[in-house]
């Protein structure tokens, strides 16, 4: 029992990893602030629920767990709330967005910014 | 064994958050990038204290969710309105602003 | 290789005392410079908790002796090993230099707080934290204020 | 004049404790001084601090002369495991002129910084001064290279700030006190990075452990490192010859009260340290040895004093012309160490003890004329005499005595210093001390022209004398200036016993 | 011959990764012109430190280098670039030449030096065979709290540790000292031209402020049995305050922790802790030989199974010796963090132009 526990938890554990890395590689190459935040601020939050599901069952029953559990609790509360503030402050600060309602943008302006540099 | 490759994941996604923040573009990029590098140094430190055998090392995975997410608000902060001791909205009660 | 890799803590430590100190000699803007320090106090740190790292070993925070924890953390170790460096039947890493460096940052910390509040000061005192302005301004005021000036 | 080991200046129950109360002392006048409701009250608990401190440590010179080492264990773990003082009559003599050096300055400070510091700043000024005297003392007492660390720390960060504040006065003084930061921090890590060293080769921070496993180590390259990065580390913090750029400034912009204490204490703490390093945890042949002195530690010394004495010379500012002169005399000092260990180091002791007090003096003294008058350079103070004799007096005191005009300290310490160098033979030790004495005498003789002899120029503002607060504890040290020049038998006691303690092992 | 087992590998090969990492990082640090762009990466920076720190078994520096390194000094660092400029200026490639070669000289030696070191790991050197050992094997006997690091810090070397806390209080001094006490302009008016409101951000900050509080308290008084203690806990609790300050607005915490309390409590933590020593001294001890901090006629009266398995000497002076000390670290700590912060966020550009004009 034990044992299937245990490999049941590495199997999440790697899972979560997977999710984060996925969640790199979109931050890594998806083009403006949004969809990077985005991508970032969902796999952050599967991918811990996956890794410390993982633990928790290899923990099994004891403070360890509870201490997971307040770790989950702390990174569901904390990371869609500071994507919310980011994208919210990036927003406020006249970041447009590249793709999206906000893609058709006049063409000379779309030449002032250039990729990747955001209008100050 | 599938804690290691879970812990070597977590490695190479914290590697490109780097990149990410040491390319940048925009700070928001940055700030974004060392959020979600938080987030990570987060489940890898629960991975390795379960790896070595100590998980009792939790409580510095709570600290860093806990002060990532003080780090973002405070670095939010300073660009939205360039000071730290300002409120968010005018004050409890009333919320200010003009759209 | 086996030399490289079990020196290359040191090599690191040296590598990130010689940027930080780069970067404290070599910018002209003063809380670059303070960044630089930090990073050439960190190296130190480093230094310090390489020096105290045993093979095999755990953290210094004591495992009742016979409990399970204990024994799983044995049981990853050549008996002979722990028998010979282990204490109770684990084996620690040293708990000095950590105790040491744990007093050491908290020396950075305050020294980056004073440094940069002094910074703000120079910065409201001459209107620039760049080390080559503030130099010119300093020579003008050495020259001002005597009669024969 | 009383023999030392005469000396009972406290209770058994207060000598018992007295290395940590010492340190304490000052420790919890900081805290009180924090906490103190107007800067009055703040000032008395500084002065409180500073005296009874001032009292342990004569009770511990006491203590010293007849037994000749005093320890106490912290925690109750003897070392190595705890941390334990180790007072001999080299850590007496320099608590005994730390805390006096405190007392003077804190008494000093009740007029002094009223003009200099706004209201509101003077109970975190006193704190902040207690804290810089308790990281002074516990420096000079501890036997722990790692606490040693800890305590120049205490002293250098208070320090920093009171620098800083000097910019009301003059605002060059925040860049100097950045650099001192950006310096002294990068000092303290080369000390800390020497020490880990060291901690790497012995596995102790005691540092009479240390010298005791060191002595039966060959020699290693880790131990070099470890002694080069302790020597250049401390030689930064004690402004050694070519890394004594932060001083200058640091010395001439802080407000008086500090570079009054500065000046007779900061340096010369971080020398006792390295003297300690150099000849008691590394006994000859381990390290660099005797060739390090020779072929370093003089040259530089030597350097120092000659070029420092001529920056002073050309120098126009009047507190720069004094801190050039304090890297040049840190120089006679370590000219003095360096023949130390073939004549006796008391020339050196000596030398460092009529220096802090000259120096004192001298800062004080200009320090007194600043409360009346901004001033920077020569010219400013110009016939100053006419309007301040009193403080003018004192300063031509000490200014004769750097000069080392007979009938004050300052000669006999530099004939003591003298003699120890023939007496071992390094006759051009002696060239460079007559020339860099020539050179004093040359920047000395343009401050003392300049306050007596010269004019006011035409419209100048007029200083005022100094109150009767600043006076006094100027004229008990440039009395004291005399007094010892005349009958030195207590300055040679304190010398000769600090001498002993650094020539016998730990 | 020893064979090591996997988990030394990885620990081995971690080590590596991460000194990797944290050599990429800085390597950006010094390249970049930006100072926002440096002091981000100099939060990264702390954190791969952390978790390095955790991988060589230092979790009571990881923890404290987590909360200085990734907290407390990127917001100083925030504060102070907020009162001077973003960027630096391109230096010449000239004047870089002496720092570099002083840097290259420094650390030709270092490397020098170093190759000489024993190997990493190596439990028979002297740093960890000597004085580290007798620890490891005393703590038990002498002390009887489980963590070595907090036995060592506390007890051991308590004298550093207050050394420790008196750097603490005059690095808030000295921040007091040069910035003031807080704000000065009117810092109550909100951002009027954003129409910000952040009801989710109020919300959760709302939520997380006690329990961070109280996660500070478990850290304070778990510090014996794991990793933490006063000096963690208190920058925990400094980093609760700043949140609220981040959040609501200085003058509203400075309502409820005005400055003048900061700082008297700052000195009281300090006083707390010497005090302790004092009182050791009293009853007979050495200072701060918490054996003696109970007269004995009161430790015979302590009931045995306040503490105990019973396994060891009941140490009673000990553990209230360390939980005392504690306490004073933590509202030293926790007082200059805040007089600290106070002193970055509370100063704004107008205040520096009047203070400029006076």
């Amino acid at each position: 029992m034990a044992d299937i526990l245990a490999w049941a938890g590495g199997g999440f554990v790697i899972i979560g990893a997977a999710l984060s890395l996925l969640g790199a590689i979109g931050v890594l190459k998806f083009p403006d602030v949004y969809t990077r935040i985005h991508a970032a601020s969902i796999t952050d939050t599967a991918g811990a629920s996956m890794v410390l599901l993982g633990l928790c069952l290899i923990a099994g029953l004891s403070l360890t767990t509870l201490k997971l559990v307040f770790i989950w609790m702390f990174v569901m509360l904390t990371t869609p709330v500071s994507a919310n503030a980011l994208a919210n402050a990036a927003f406020g600060s006249g970041h447009k967005p590249r793709i999206g309602a906000f893609q058709i943008m006049r063409t000379d302006e779309r030449r002032k910014t250039p990729r990747g540099v955001d209008a100050p | 064994m599938l804690l290691l490759a879970g812990t070597v994941g977590l490695l190479v996604a914290m590697a490109m958050m780097i990149a990410r923040a040491i390319m940048g573009a925009s700070h928001y990029d940055r700030i974004l990038a060392v959020n979600s590098f938080g987030t990570k140094a987060v489940l890898l430190l629960a991975v390795i204290g379960f790896m070595f055998g100590r998980p009792a090392f939790l409580d510095i995975a709570i600290v860093y969710a806990l002060i990532n997410f003080i780090t973002t608000i405070a670095l939010m902060k300073f660009f939205r309105y360039r000071a730290l001791g300002l409120p968010l909205c005018a004050s409890p009660g009333e919320e200010g602003g003009d759209g | 290789m086996s030399f490289f890799a079990m020196h290359f803590n040191y090599i690191v430590v040296v590598i990130l005392l010689m940027a930080g100190l780069f970067l404290v000699f070599s910018s002209g803007n003063l809380i670059k410079r303070m960044i630089g320090l930090a990073m050439f106090q960190s190296s130190a740190a480093l230094f310090f908790i390489s020096l105290g790292k045993v093979s095999g070993g755990t953290a210094a925070i004591a495992v009742a002796p016979g409990s399970t924890e204990a024994r799983a953390l044995a049981s990853q170790l050549d008996p002979a090993y722990v028998a010979q460096v282990g204490v109770e039947g684990v084996v620690y890493s040293n708990p000095l230099p950590h105790a040491l460096i744990l007093t050491a940052i908290v020396v950075g910390v305050a020294t980056l707080a004073v440094g940069l509040a002094i910074a703000v000061r120079i910065r409201e005192a001459f209107g620039s934290v760049e080390a080559k302005d503030i130099d010119v301004l300093s020579r003008v005021e050495a020259t001002q204020p005597g009669p024969q000036a | 004049m009383i023999a030392l080991d005469a000396l009972h200046a406290a209770p058994p129950v207060l000598t018992l404790h007295a290395p940590v109360l010492l340190v304490a002392a000052p420790l919890i006048a900081a805290c009180a001084a924090a906490l103190a409701p107007s800067g009055r009250i703040g000032w008395m608990i500084s002065v409180t601090g500073s005296v009874f401190a001032a009292w342990m440590a004569l009770a511990l010179v006491g203590e010293t002369a007849r037994h000749g080492l005093v320890t106490y264990t912290f925690g109750g773990f003897a070392p190595p495991l705890g941390i334990g003082f180790h007072i001999d009559g080299f850590s007496a003599m320099m608590a005994l002129l730390i805390s006096c050096a405190g007392v003077i300055a804190s008494i000093y400070s009740g007029h002094a910084l009223t003009t200099e510091v706004r209201a509101e700043k003077h109970t975190l000024v006193q704190a902040g001064f207690m804290l810089c005297q308790t990281g002074l003392l516990g420096l000079v007492s501890t036997g722990d290279a790692f606490n040693a660390f800890v305590f120049l720390e205490v002293s250098s960060i208070g320090t920093y700030a009171l620098v800083a504040i000097g910019e009301s006065r003059d605002r060059r003084a925040l860049p100097a006190a950045f650099n001192y930061l950006i310096m002294g921090t990068i000092g303290a890590t080369f000390y800390l990075v020497g020490l880990g060293f060291l901690y790497a080769a012995t596995g102790t921070l005691n540092m009479v452990d240390m010298a005791a496993r060191l002595a039966t180590l060959s020699d290693s390259t880790v131990v070099q490192a470890g002694f080069a990065f302790v020597v250049v580390g401390l030689g930064i913090k004690a402004a050694m010859f070519p890394l004594h750029g932060w001083l200058p400034g640091a010395y001439a912009y802080a407000p008086s009260l500090v570079s009054i204490f500065l000046a007779a204490t900061a340096t010369k703490a971080s020398l006792y340290l390295m003297a300690r390093f150099v000849f008691d945890v590394f006994p000859d042949g381990a390290a660099f040895g005797q060739g390090f002195i020779h072929w370093v530690l003089a040259p530089l010394a030597a350097t120092a004093a000659i070029v420092c004495s001529i920056q002073a010379v050309f120098e126009r500012e009047v507190r720069r012309i004094l801190a050039f002169s304090s890297v040049a005399q840190v120089g006679f000092i370590l000219l003095g160490l360096s023949v130390g260990a073939a004549a006796g180091f008391s020339g050196a002791m000596l030398y460092l003890l009529a220096h802090a007090l000259l120096k004192m003096t001298l800062f004080m003294a200009i320090g007194g004329l600043a409360l009346s008058l901004r001033f920077r350079t020569l010219d400013d103070i110009a016939g100053i005499a006419r309007d301040a004799p009193w403080s003018a007096t004192a300063f031509a005191i000490g200014a004769a005595g750097l000069a080392g005009a007979p009938l004050t300290i300052g000669f006999l310490a530099k004939w003591r210093l003298i003699e120890d160098a023939l007496h071992a033979g390094q006759i051009w030790i002696v060239v460079v001390l007559a020339v860099a004495s020539l050179l004093t005498l040359l920047y000395v003789g343009r401050m003392v022209e300049a306050v007596f002899f010269r004019a006011a120029p035409a419209g100048a503002q007029r200083a005022k004398e100094a109150p009767v607060g600043v006076l006094a504890p100027l004229f008990v040290i440039a009395g004291l200036c005399i007094w010892f020049g005349i009958d030195a038998s207590l300055p040679e006691q304190l010398a000769n016993s600090a001498s002993r303690a650094l020539m016998g092992a730990l | 011959m020893i064979t090591l087992p996997a988990s030394i590998n990885a620990s081995l090969v971690l080590d590596i990764v991460l000194l990797v990492m944290l050599l990429v990082v800085a390597g950006a640090i010094v390249r970049t012109r930006s100072l926002l762009a440096a002091i981000i990466l100099f939060g990264v920076y702390s954190m791969i430190s952390a978790i390095w720190l955790v991988v060589m078994d230092a979790p009571d520096v990881a923890f404290t280098e987590a909360v200085v390194g990734a907290g407390i000094s990127t917001i100083v660092l925030l504060g102070a670039i907020l009162l001077t400029r973003g960027e630096t200026e391109k230096s010449d490639w000239r004047k870089l030449i002496a720092p570099a070669l002083i840097c290259a000289a420094v650390g030709g030696v270092l490397i020098y030096a170093a190759m000489g070191l024993p190997d990493l790991g190596d439990a028979s050197s002297p740093a960890n065979a000597h004085v580290g050992r007798a620890y490891l094997e005393g703590t038990a006997k002498d002390i009887g709290v489980p963590n070595m690091v907090t036995a060592v810090l506390a007890s051991y070397r308590g004298l550093d540790t207050l050394g420790e806390t008196a750097v603490i209080f005059a690095a808030g001094i000295g921040v007091a000292l040069m910035l003031g006490f807080g704000p000065r302009s009117s810092l109550a008016s909100p951002p009027s031209n954003l129409g910000d409101r952040h009801v989710t951000l109020r919300v959760a900050a709302k939520l997380l402020i006690p329990l961070i509080a109280l996660f500070a308290l478990y850290v304070q008084f778990h510090g014996d049995l794991g990793a933490g203690g006063g000096f963690q806990a208190g920058v925990i609790m400094a980093a609760a305050i700043t949140l609220h300050a981040l959040v609501f607005g200085l003058r509203e915490t400075m309502a409820a922790i005005p400055s003048r309390v900061a700082r008297s409590v700052a000195s009281l933590g300090v006083l707390i802790y010497a005090g302790v020593g004092v009182v050791c001294m009293i009853n007979g001890g050495g200072f701060l030989d918490y054996d003696y901090l109970f007269p004995p006629a009161v430790e015979a009266q302590i009931p045995g199974w306040i503490l105990g398995d019973g396994s060891h000497a009941p140490h009673w002076g000990q553990h209230a010796g360390i939980l005392l000390i504690e306490i004073g670290v933590l509202l030293t700590v926790t007082a200059t963090m805040v007089t600290v912060f106070y002193g970055f966020a509370g100063r704004t550009v107008d205040d520096a132009r009047r203070e400029a004009k006076r």
